[in-house]
Order: structure tokens, then sequence, then C-alpha cells
């Protein structure tokens, strides 16, 4: 019986990859659509099928192909994933990557095949410096820029001491540094919590910790589904008037209308800094959102913007070269100069292949129908480069 | 208490005493087993009988008191140490290997037998060495002829003969044997002392037992086990004809 | 014991692991590179649940911290290879005398406890192991380390390409069924299954059960780090996620599925649920619904797993 | 040494430790009585999260999810136990373990398919909202209710083992389950209530800590394993043990997430202090089970059994 099963599911597998068609744009997409971080999958997912609405799913007249793959949250099956995009499907561009520690486990199955790499979120330190590599794009950002931002603002606001709290995990190491290396104050603490499939969601003993600290103001990197699980216990825990709270990549679109329908205003007026903003006013960033908000009814996050920004980079590489991906070097060379209307407005890459964009800090704010998002207050860094850039040898 | 103390004991149990939270399972047993002879426990349900072999055997530790076989103390020694040192035991409850063939329960004990068996290459099918022996036991206990059976199938009587051919097979001085005719019905309780009586011609047995016919006509010596308490040891006539033995013992059980 | 050549079941099986060793060549025939890595992987698990088989179903020792040795294994060939040593022999040699040491200290106190308690502990033993690794900065902690290079052995056996790794894992694979099957059958596997059945009875034959049974469990661990080691370099990436207790919890399903206490089955078996977990997250991402209700259903109506099924060929 | 703070810590691993409690408890009752090792015991937990929120968004009322929340996960053990793991109870370990595995993808496909993959949170009334000021000290309002109901249920579940004769049966039945099958009782009856019990205190657990974390897909999936620890560690089968034990394991917990930080830092860098420190905090409470199961092969607190 099950002989019978497996013949028939590798006849199955057979027949799929031989489908493929040759006159097509094939992309192929990692990011997470079970487990609870499944919810920043689903914002991406919307997000992708919206930019290839947008460009009627053809790139240079070639139809496009996109081949969604679920990595679990974990970086082992990440790679799996990858290595099955690379070698059955034969993608020719290989985007999405939400978590750090899953893009650096793949990364070397695409770039080994001279394959394109867009990371549509996470931007590790080591990708961008001493394993920086030519066919890796990033339309987000590295992962220390946007606290860097946030500590140039701490610091503006002259506030002399934090403590800090991040996930146990490339990124949350990455986000302590970069706020770390810009901070002019005093770091009172500093907790790293356990993060993956069965991450801490409890923080009642890291918040006496911090409270007990003395430090004028709270840093913190809690993407995901424990954004809001921190922002509860930080309200039930009455810490808005002691220790003001600062965050990045905590408070977005995804965390908002939950901590709205939980009725956590203490989240109303906080700061946090991102290279996005629904707000933005530029063209392609209204249609997104305008598009994104009519088809779900809810804000898309940074996620979702960065998602969208990959398909269309891809785009604007296949038109140039008029959809001959056979030529390497013309695609990469039409990748790099990111030739295309970002959702970010205008922004360049670096010789690491991250751009070189503004940063902003952003306000949370209740919209016109009541929505709360986030609203630019002002631009904190024009053109900001990653720290690591200059440890790239390219 | 009667205490008879011979010089040639194989077996001598000095004072033992096993509580258990506090029912004293095992009261002050002293007892003396002589070589060659077939020494029977009786006594009445819960009097502490399999619990008295499990502390002989190892598997359960006395809280006092001492166990001296041939001649040493084994009380530290672990169940496996003195299964080798030649105190063989077999089960109240038939423990032999179901799921195995007649030949193959028997060989395993013989390989016990045979000192280690940390040999990992060699298949125990194809070893005639152990084959020839473990077929040798199995004839004493008549069942050579159904060797390949697989030990679920076949009749309770013939586990409990295997259970004794695998005693025997471990080549043991001693034998304690827990009730070897339990659960057996006219025919196989009559076939398993014709087994034992000639098992008892060579080796030294100790045995608890339920079944008086069995005990009467097989057994030298008799100790009379009630509430953890040995209240006679004697010879089979002796015990008979006790009156304290028929007060508690025999007269409420073997209506 | 019958040949395998002579039943049915057996055929099957001898013919499904002559596929297996031709697969390379179908699979570069029909071009589909990827079948060979998925083909790889489950072998390499394979291995590592016929290691579990070892312990679990021929010696009763349900161990849910398995994969520690798995882990173990990887470890031993990125961590040299994190300090630029690539030398294979090195790895193999590292990972056996660490999965024996590792294996002997918890085994040794493991193997006190018995049923359910013994599950337990192993279970806390290999979380340990994960914690351990997860606490290492040095080696990528919670990111996991990425192996750039595969170990280096002599030209003629080197394992650089995809092919030549899969024979490797093959040639792994053919070893440990061949001395399983030994080994079972030897006086010392008698003394292990013996003791799986009635370890009481056994130590009355005069058998040091626990001796036996801690070296059946070193040998065990042994075996699943050398997998380790393979699974390092196929996968040229390892982090401590590898080692979680749900992926022992696995690997004890695959021995399951396949048939608990026969010498293919546990193969099949990770073979089987590695397939169904593939082509299954391919139809919906909602596969864990029929995947767990498909495990239900085995445990309730498909009893002996793949080899049961296999072996009512023979009557 | 601050005090404030290691009076919070310890309020925080009291209120660590009788979550883990209200699990345990109903696995250890589950494992003592029927001999049954149920994985899936943290599915209803995740259950009862997921009722409560989903009765707190209709009905707006905090309390009217806790009621109608308690009584669902009720039945579901009582499905769960009357479909599945009946049909179990005299097989195999090995068994269990598969079965109750494939309940938990089941349960957790389930929410992701009711639910969304999105979560749940559940809003508090206000009067919870907020904090509490004792002396120099300020909690929150709700972790206080949170250990005030957690005492509540182990002092109903005392008494009810203490007090009635469902409790003598159910001692009984983890001591000696053949005593009380020889008492003519209707012990598929028991088993019933017992499963279900277990499960609506393992729901009544996840009601309590859902509107600190929010009703997440496989939420129960990690904290399960700490709860089989806290059964092992106590004895499998005693209540007593498992309230120990868990109130051990909350503090081990908590008072090494707060102190072994700073500790580290004295024996490494700040930058390994840092990274190892979570790890080896979460290490600790298997260590613990490692090391009493080394010296105590069937728990601290086996409930004695008449005969062995």
């Amino acid at each position: 019986m099950i002989n019978r099963v497996k013949y028939s599911l590798l006849v199955a597998a057979m027949a799929l990859a031989g489908t493929a068609h040759a006159d097509s744009v094939k992309i192929g997409f990692v990011s997470t659509l079970t487990t609870p971080a499944g919810v920043i999958g689903a914002d991406i997912k919307n997000s992708v099928e919206l930019a290839l609405q947008h460009i009627n799913n053809k790139m240079a007249n070639l139809d496009v192909e996109l081949f969604l793959e679920d990595d679990g949250f974990k970086p082992d099956v990440g790679k799996q994933k990858t290595d099955k995009l690379v070698k059955q499907n034969d993608v020719d561009f290989v985007a999405g990557y939400i978590w750090s520690h899953v893009l650096l486990a793949s990364m070397n199955s695409v770039l080994s095949a001279n394959k394109f790499l867009i990371s549509a979120n996470a931007g590790p330190s080591q990708v961008a410096g001493k394993r920086c590599h030519e066919n890796f794009f990033s339309t987000s950002w590295q992962n220390d820029q946007t606290p860097m931002a946030l500590g140039e603002y701490l610091n503006k606001e002259g506030i002399r001491s934090l403590y800090v709290m991040a996930p146990n995990y490339a990124a949350g190491k990455d986000m302590v540094a970069g706020v770390e290396s810009i901070f002019e104050g005093e770091i009172k603490g500093k907790d790293l919590t356990k993060w993956g499939a069965d991450a801490q969601l409890d923080f009642s003993a890291e918040l006496a910790k911090a409270k007990a600290s003395g430090a004028q103001a709270l840093f913190i990197f809690y993407p995901g589904k424990a954004g809001p699980a921190f922002l509860k216990q930080y309200q039930q825990a009455g810490l808005q008037s002691v220790l003001p709270l600062y965050s990045v990549f905590t408070v977005d679109a995804i965390s908002l209308p939950r901590l709205q329908k939980a009725n956590i205003e203490g989240v109303l007026g906080s700061k946090n800094t991102q290279a996005w903003s629904p707000d933005l006013d530029n063209a392609a960033n209204k249609r997104f959102v305008g598009d994104y908000l009519a088809k779900h009814g809810g804000y898309p996050s940074f996620y979702g913007a960065q998602a969208y920004d990959s398909i269309m980079l891809i785009s604007s590489a296949v038109e140039s070269v008029n959809g001959d991906l056979s030529d390497k070097n013309a695609v990469r060379d039409a990748l790099r100069l990111a030739n295309y209307e970002s959702v970010r407005g205008p922004y360049t890459y670096g010789n690491n292949g991250m751009p070189i964009q503004n940063f902003y800090l952003r306000e949370v704010v209740e919209d016109d129908e009541g929505r709360w998002t986030t609203k630019v207050v002002e631009t904190v860094f024009e053109n900001h480069q990653d720290p690591y850039a200059s440890d790239c040898k390219l | 208490m009667t205490q008879t103390m011979r010089a040639d004991s194989v077996l001598s149990i000095k004072s033992l005493c096993k509580n258990f939270g506090g029912i004293k399972a095992t009261d002050d047993v002293s007892l003396s087993v002589s070589r060659g002879g077939i020494h029977a426990v009786i006594g009445p349900n819960g009097a502490g009988k399999t619990t008295l072999i499990a502390q002989l055997s190892g598997q359960i530790t006395p809280d006092s008191g001492d166990i001296e076989f041939d001649g040493r103390s084994i009380l530290r020694a672990g169940m496996a140490q003195r299964a080798r040192a030649g105190l063989a035991r077999s089960f109240q409850i038939t423990s032999v290997f179901l799921e195995m063939t007649i030949l193959e329960n028997a060989m395993l004990a013989v390989q016990g037998a045979q000192g280690h068996s940390y040999r990992f290459w060699a298949p125990t099918h194809k070893d005639q060495g152990l084959a020839d022996i473990a077929m040798d036991h199995l004839m004493t206990v008549g069942l050579h002829h159904r060797s390949g059976r697989i030990v679920s199938s076949i009749s309770h009587g013939e586990q409990r003969q295997l259970e004794v051919a695998m005693a025997l097979a471990m080549q043991p001085q001693m034998l304690l044997l827990d009730e070897p005719m339990a659960g057996m019905g006219k025919e196989e309780t009559f076939r398993m002392i014709e087994i034992l009586s000639l098992v008892g011609a060579e080796k030294t047995i100790l045995m608890v037992e339920h079944d008086m016919d069995a005990v009467f006509s097989l057994a030298d010596q008799l100790s009379v086990l009630v509430n953890g308490r040995v209240i006679a040891t004697d010879s089979v006539a002796q015990i008979r004809s006790n009156p304290e033995v028929q007060k508690s013992y025999l007269g409420d059980s073997c209506a | 014991m019958v040949n395998l050549s002579c039943t049915r079941s057996g055929k099957v099986y001898l013919g499904m692991l002559f596929l297996l060793g031709i697969a390379p060549l179908l699979f570069q025939w029909t071009n589909q590179p990827f079948l060979l890595d998925l083909l790889s992987r489950g072998l390499i698990i394979g291995i590592a649940a016929l290691s579990l088989n070892l312990i679990l179903g021929y010696g009763g020792m349900i161990s849910l911290g398995h994969v520690a040795y798995l882990g173990i294994g990887a470890y031993c060939v990125g961590i040299p290879a994190y300090y630029d040593v690539y030398d294979g022999w090195i790895h193999l040699s590292l990972a056996i005398v660490t999965c024996a040491l590792f294996a002997l200290i918890t085994g040794a106190v493991s193997l006190r406890t018995k049923g359910v308690y013994f599950i337990m502990i192993t279970m806390a033993f290999s979380q340990m192991i994960y914690f351990i690794f997860l606490s290492l900065e040095e080696y990528g902690a919670d990111d996991g380390l990425v192996i750039y290079a595969r170990s280096e052995f002599p030209v003629w056996m080197n394992m650089e390409s995809a092919v030549s790794l899969y024979y490797w894992i093959f040639g792994l694979l053919i070893l440990t069924l061949f001395f399983i099957h030994r080994l079972v059958r030897s006086r010392f596997g008698r003394v292990i299954i013996g003791s799986k059945y009635n370890d009481l009875r056994m130590q009355s034959l005069g058998f040091n059960t626990y001796g036996y049974r801690l070296t059946c469990y070193v040998i065990s661990a042994v075996i699943c780090g050398l997998a380790g080691v393979l699974l390092g370099n196929f996968t040229s990436f390892i982090s401590p996620e590898m080692m979680s207790w749900t992926r022992s919890g696995e690997l004890i399903f695959m021995v399951i599925i396949g048939g608990t206490g026969s010498l293919f089955g546990p193969l099949f078996g990770a073979l089987s649920f590695l397939f169904l977990e593939e082509a299954l997250s391919l139809i919906t991402i909602y596969w864990h619904l029929i995947f767990g209700g498909l495990l239900i259903a085995l445990v309730l109506f498909g009893k002996g797993g793949i080899d049961a099924w296999l072996r009512k060929l023979d009557k | 040494m601050d005090w404030n703070l290691l009076i919070s810590q310890l309020v925080n691993s009291v209120q660590l430790g009788l979550l883990l409690f209200l699990l345990a408890s109903g696995l250890t009752l589950i494992f003592g009585i029927m001999d049954f090792i149920n994985l899936s015991h943290g599915s209803f937990y995740m259950m009862g999260a997921y009722f409560c929120g989903s009765i707190v968004a209709a009905t707006g009322s905090f309390f009217a999810g806790i009621i109608v929340g308690l009584v669902g996960v009720f039945f579901l053990g009582a499905l769960v136990e009357w479909l599945i793991a009946r049909q179990l109870y005299k097989e195999n370990h090995l068994d269990h373990v598969l079965v109750t595995f494939g309940l938990i993808l089941v349960f957790d496909a389930l929410v992701h398919i009711i639910w969304g993959p999105s979560g749940l949170s559940i809003p508090l009334p206000d009067f919870l909202n907020g904090q509490i000021q004792l002396g120099s000290l300020v909690f929150p309002i709700y972790r206080l209710v949170i250990i005030f109901g957690g005492l509540a249920v182990a002092g109903i579940l005392y008494l009810l083992i203490s007090r009635t004769r469902l409790g003598m049966l159910i001692r009984a039945g983890a001591s000696d389950r053949d005593m009380v099958e020889s008492l003519g009782i209707n012990i598929n009856r028991l088993f019933l209530f017992v499963f279900a019990l277990g499960a609506a205190m393992a729901g009544f657990a996840g009601m309590l800590i859902a509107p600190i974390t929010e009703a997440t897909i496989g939420m129960g999936n990690d904290i399960i394993i700490i709860a089989f620890v806290v059964v092992i560690v106590g004895g499998i089968g005693s209540i007593k043990g498992a309230f120990y034990v868990a109130l051990m394991i909350g503090f081990i917990d908590t008072m090494s997430r707060s102190y072994l930080d700073d500790f580290l830092e004295l024996l490494a860098s700040t930058a390994a202090a840092e990274t190892a420190a979570p790890a080896i905090s979460a290490m600790l409470v298997y260590v613990l089970m490692a090391v009493v199961l080394a010296f105590k092969p069937t728990g601290l607190f086996p409930p004695t059994a008449g005969n062995r």
C-alpha cells in the first residue's frame, strides 16, 4: 500500500517538475506561513499577490511563476525549501526571508547556484559584511540601521540611560548592537530572551528587572506575535509613566489592530523608527497602501511593503534585460540600479546589496477612520548606509 | 522456633527481616537448606513466601539479616551475580519469553551460564555449543521434541516445565522454585512432580508451593511460614502431625 | 531465522534496497537533482531511525532524546570546519568518541530508570544538549552554524558531489543494516531482546542486563552520530533547532510507522514519513491536520507498521 | 541586593508555578490513574484560551468567557477521552505518544483553520488592567488574579481529592487501579471524568495566561514539556508532588532568568553571558529532572502503593 503511494508520489513529483515553462520568470519566495509567525507570512503573501496583480503577472511579457514556500520558522526547513526551489523548480530569483537565521542558513544554496537572492526583510550583519555576495540584494535594510536611527533620536531627546530587551537570535543581537553603537547614554541592563517556535512570551521577570534598573527609557525589538504580548504586559505593569517605550519592528500594522482590540492605549503616541511608513507620500506607496486597504480592510505592514518592493525590483531588472535572464551580469547590473518606483521612495544600493535610504521617526496615531496606524514625524537619517559595508570586499 | 543448623547446608538464612510500610512481610526468618535435599516452604496466601524467594534471589533487598550461600554472604550480590554463583530461580508467574521458541528460551539460559555475552557477531542459531546443551535440558523436562515451537503457543504446563529446564540450564547448585505447580491441572502436576523428583536427585531445591500433595510427595524438609514468620521447620512427617501447624495452616486452607 | 531472499517481504525489501542503490542513476537520467537531495536526506534520517530501533525496537528502551546524537555528529563536522579543520577522518573519529562518551555518561544514569521515567530522562539529557548548543555564542547559538565545505577524504572516496555523498550515505546504510542484522542474532543481541521482554528474568538467568543495555545504548548512539556527520555534510548547516525534542518524537514515529523491532522497517518508515511530509505540504498549508489524522489512524488501525503489512505477503 | 526586585520576582515565580500546577495536576492524574501519556494535554491549554477569547469577543464579558470556556474544554476533554484515549489505555506508552502527538498536530491545524494564524487577544476588563500599590511595590493586578485563581483551583482540587468519595476513588486509582476496579466502580465514567477535569484545568491555565500572552497556535506545546517535567519529578500520580515541584520550577525558572546573566558575567565575557544565560536558565529545569531521577528513579513523591 505505502509503496504504491510512494511510487505515485514519485511520479507526481516528476510530472510536477516537468511542467516548468521555459518562457517564464520563475520566482521562489520563502516566508513563514505556519506557526504563529504565519501572520507575517500572510501579510507578505497578500502584498506579493498585490504586486503581481499590479504588473498583470507579467515581466517583460513573460509570465511570472511564483513558488511560495513555508520555512516553518526553522532555519533547517528554510534551507531545505530553498534547495528545492533552486534544484527542483530551477527558479531565477529566490526572494523573501523574514528571519535572519533562516536567511543565513539558506543563502549559500542560492548563491552557489549562481541565482539571485532578494531579501525582503532579514538583513543580518554577516551578509552585509564579510559574507557579502554580488548576487545578493535587499529590499529592506541591514538589521543595525533601524535601531541606529532610534538611538540617534534618543540622543536628540536627551535620554541618558536605557534598558534593552530583544530576542536571542541573529537579528535581535544586531538590533541591540545597532542601538548600542550610537546611543551615547548608559545601558543600564540588557535581556536576550528565548526565541524560535517556542519563544518566551511571559516577560514578567524581565520587566521587573527593567523597572528596578532605574533606566530612563526602554528599548525593545519584538517582531511578530511577541510584540503585542510584550506591549500588553508593559501596560499591565504600569510602566508607561516610569519607563517610556521605544521600539523597532514591534509596533506595526500586524500588531496595531490587535493592540487596538485589546485596548492597549499605552501604545498610542509611542515612537519607533522605520525606513517605510504607510503614509509616506509617493505615488507607488499610495497605490500599494490604497489597494491593500481596499482589498484586505487593514494597513499593510512593512514586511508587506518590502515584499511588494522585492517583486517590483525583480520586475524592473527583467524588463531592463528584456526577459533575457541568461545574461546574469546584465541582470545583476539592472538590479543594482534599483530603477523602480519603491514604496519608500527612491534609494540606491551600496556595494553589499543593502539599500542606502532614509530612516523616519514614526508615531502611533489614530487615522480618520479610527484605525491605529503609524505616521511619519521626522526624518532621522538621510541616505544612510549600514556600518558593515566597509567589511564587504565587493 | 525450630532451627536446624547442619554442617552441610548450602543456603542459610539468618534473621531475615523485610517491612513494607509497616507490614512485616518477612519477620526474623532463619532457615537452613541442606545440600542435596528438597526443602519446601508452605504457608497461606500472603504469608510472605514470594517475598522470601525474591530476597534470596536478590530481587528485593532485606532490611536486616543475612543470607549465606555456599558459606559466603551473598547479601550484597545482585540478581545476576547470585544466578551466576549457582542460585537459579523460577518464577511464580510464568516468565519465559513468550515471543521466542522453546529452544531459544533454553539457549538463553545456557548462554547465561556460559560467562559473558559480549559477543556481537556470531549468530546464536548456528551455535551448536549452545543448542546441544539446551536440548539436553529440554530432554530432562520432556520438551525436546517440541523445541521449535513458539512459547506463546504451548500449554501452561509446558511453559512451567520450560521454566524448570531454564533453571537447570544455568547449571546451578541450587534451585529456587516459586510455586512450580501454580495453575496446573492434575496431569500436569503429576508430570511436574516426576520432573522435580528427578532433578532433586542431583540438585538442592528450595521450593515454595501451595499444592500439599505435591509438597508431601517431594519434600524432605518443610518450613511453615505464617505472617512472615517461620512457625515450624521439620521433616514432612513431623509437620503433618504438628498441632500448631494443623491449626494455623493446614486446617484452614486444605479443607 | 529465515533468509531474507526466501520470503516475499524480504524480496520486496531487497528490491527496494537495489532501487535505492541505483537511484542516483535514475535521477540523473531524468534530471531530478532535488529528488536525490530528498532521498539523501531520507536515508540519513533512515539510518538514525535504524539506530533508534536498535535500542527501542530490539531493546525496549524508548529514548525521546535520540536526535541529540544526530546533532552532536553534525556539530562534530561543523565545529572543526569553523576552525578550518576539514579532515573527514577527524570529523568521523570525533563524532564516534563524543557520541560514545555522552551516551555512556547519560545512559549510565538513564538506564537506572524504567518506563516513562526513561523516556523523560533521555528527553531531559537531549534538551540539555540542545540548550548547551543554544548557549554557545561562538558556534552560532540559535542561528546555527553554516558549514562552508564538506569533510575531506581521499579522492576516490570524497563526498564533494551530490552523487558521491549519496553513495557515502548509502554505504553507511548498508553497513548499518548488516551490522544490526548480525548484532541482533548474536549472543549479545539475544540478551538485549530478552531484557526487552523481561528484564527481571534475564537477571535471574545471570545476565547483568544493565551493562548489556548500556553497551547497546552506546552502540546505537555512535551509529546515530555517524549519520549526524553525514547530515552535517549534507545540509551544510547545523542548528540547535535540529535537536529539539519534537525531532526525537518524529524519529520515534518513523520507527513505529516502519515497524518496531524489524530490520528494514524503520528505514522505510523514515522515507515514508519524509515523503508524506513533503507531499502533504505541497497540497495545503494545513497539512498538519491530515498528517496528524494519519498518525492517529495508524495507531488505531494499522498495527505493526509497514513491516507488518509487508509480512502479510509471506502468508 | 534590591529587595523590591526580589519580591517582585518571587511573586512572578509563584504565578508561573501555579500555572504549571494547573497543567501538571491534570496531567499527573491522567498519567497516574489511566497510565496514559497525554502529550496533547497542552492542546486543552490552547483550546481554553481560544474558547475564552471567542466568547469574550462575542459577549464582551471576561467572566462569561471563563465560565463558558471551562465548560467547553471540559466537554472537549470528555470527547477526546471517549473517541480516542479510551481505545488506548490498554496499549503501550509508545502508542499513547504517537496518537497524542497526532492530536497536537490536528488541534493546531484546526485552530489555524478556524481562528487563522494571527492569534487571539483577550481584552481584560479595566479594573483588572491596572496596578496595585503595596508599600513601595507595584504589582499588575492581573498577575495577582492569576495567583489567586490558581490557588483557588488548587484548593478546590485539594478538597475534592481529600474530602469526597470521588476524590477517594481518584486517590485509590492513582496508587492501585485494580483495587478501584474490584470495588465495582464504573471505571469508564471515572476515567471520563478525570480526563475532562484535567482538560478543564489545563484550559483554565490557558485562559489565565492568554490575556497576557494572547492565545496563539501551539502555545501549549512548549509548556506541556515543562509540565511533564513537573509530573515526573513530582512522582507520577502525585498531586502533592505536582504542587511542590511546580512551584519549585516556577522559582528556578524565574530566578535564573532574572539573576543568571549577572552571575555568568563574573565567569565569562558580557556578550557570551548574555547569549548563554537564557539558554542555561531554560536548561536548569532539565538538569533538575535528571538529577532527581538519577537519585530517585520514580520521582520525589511517588504515590505510595499498598503492595509494592
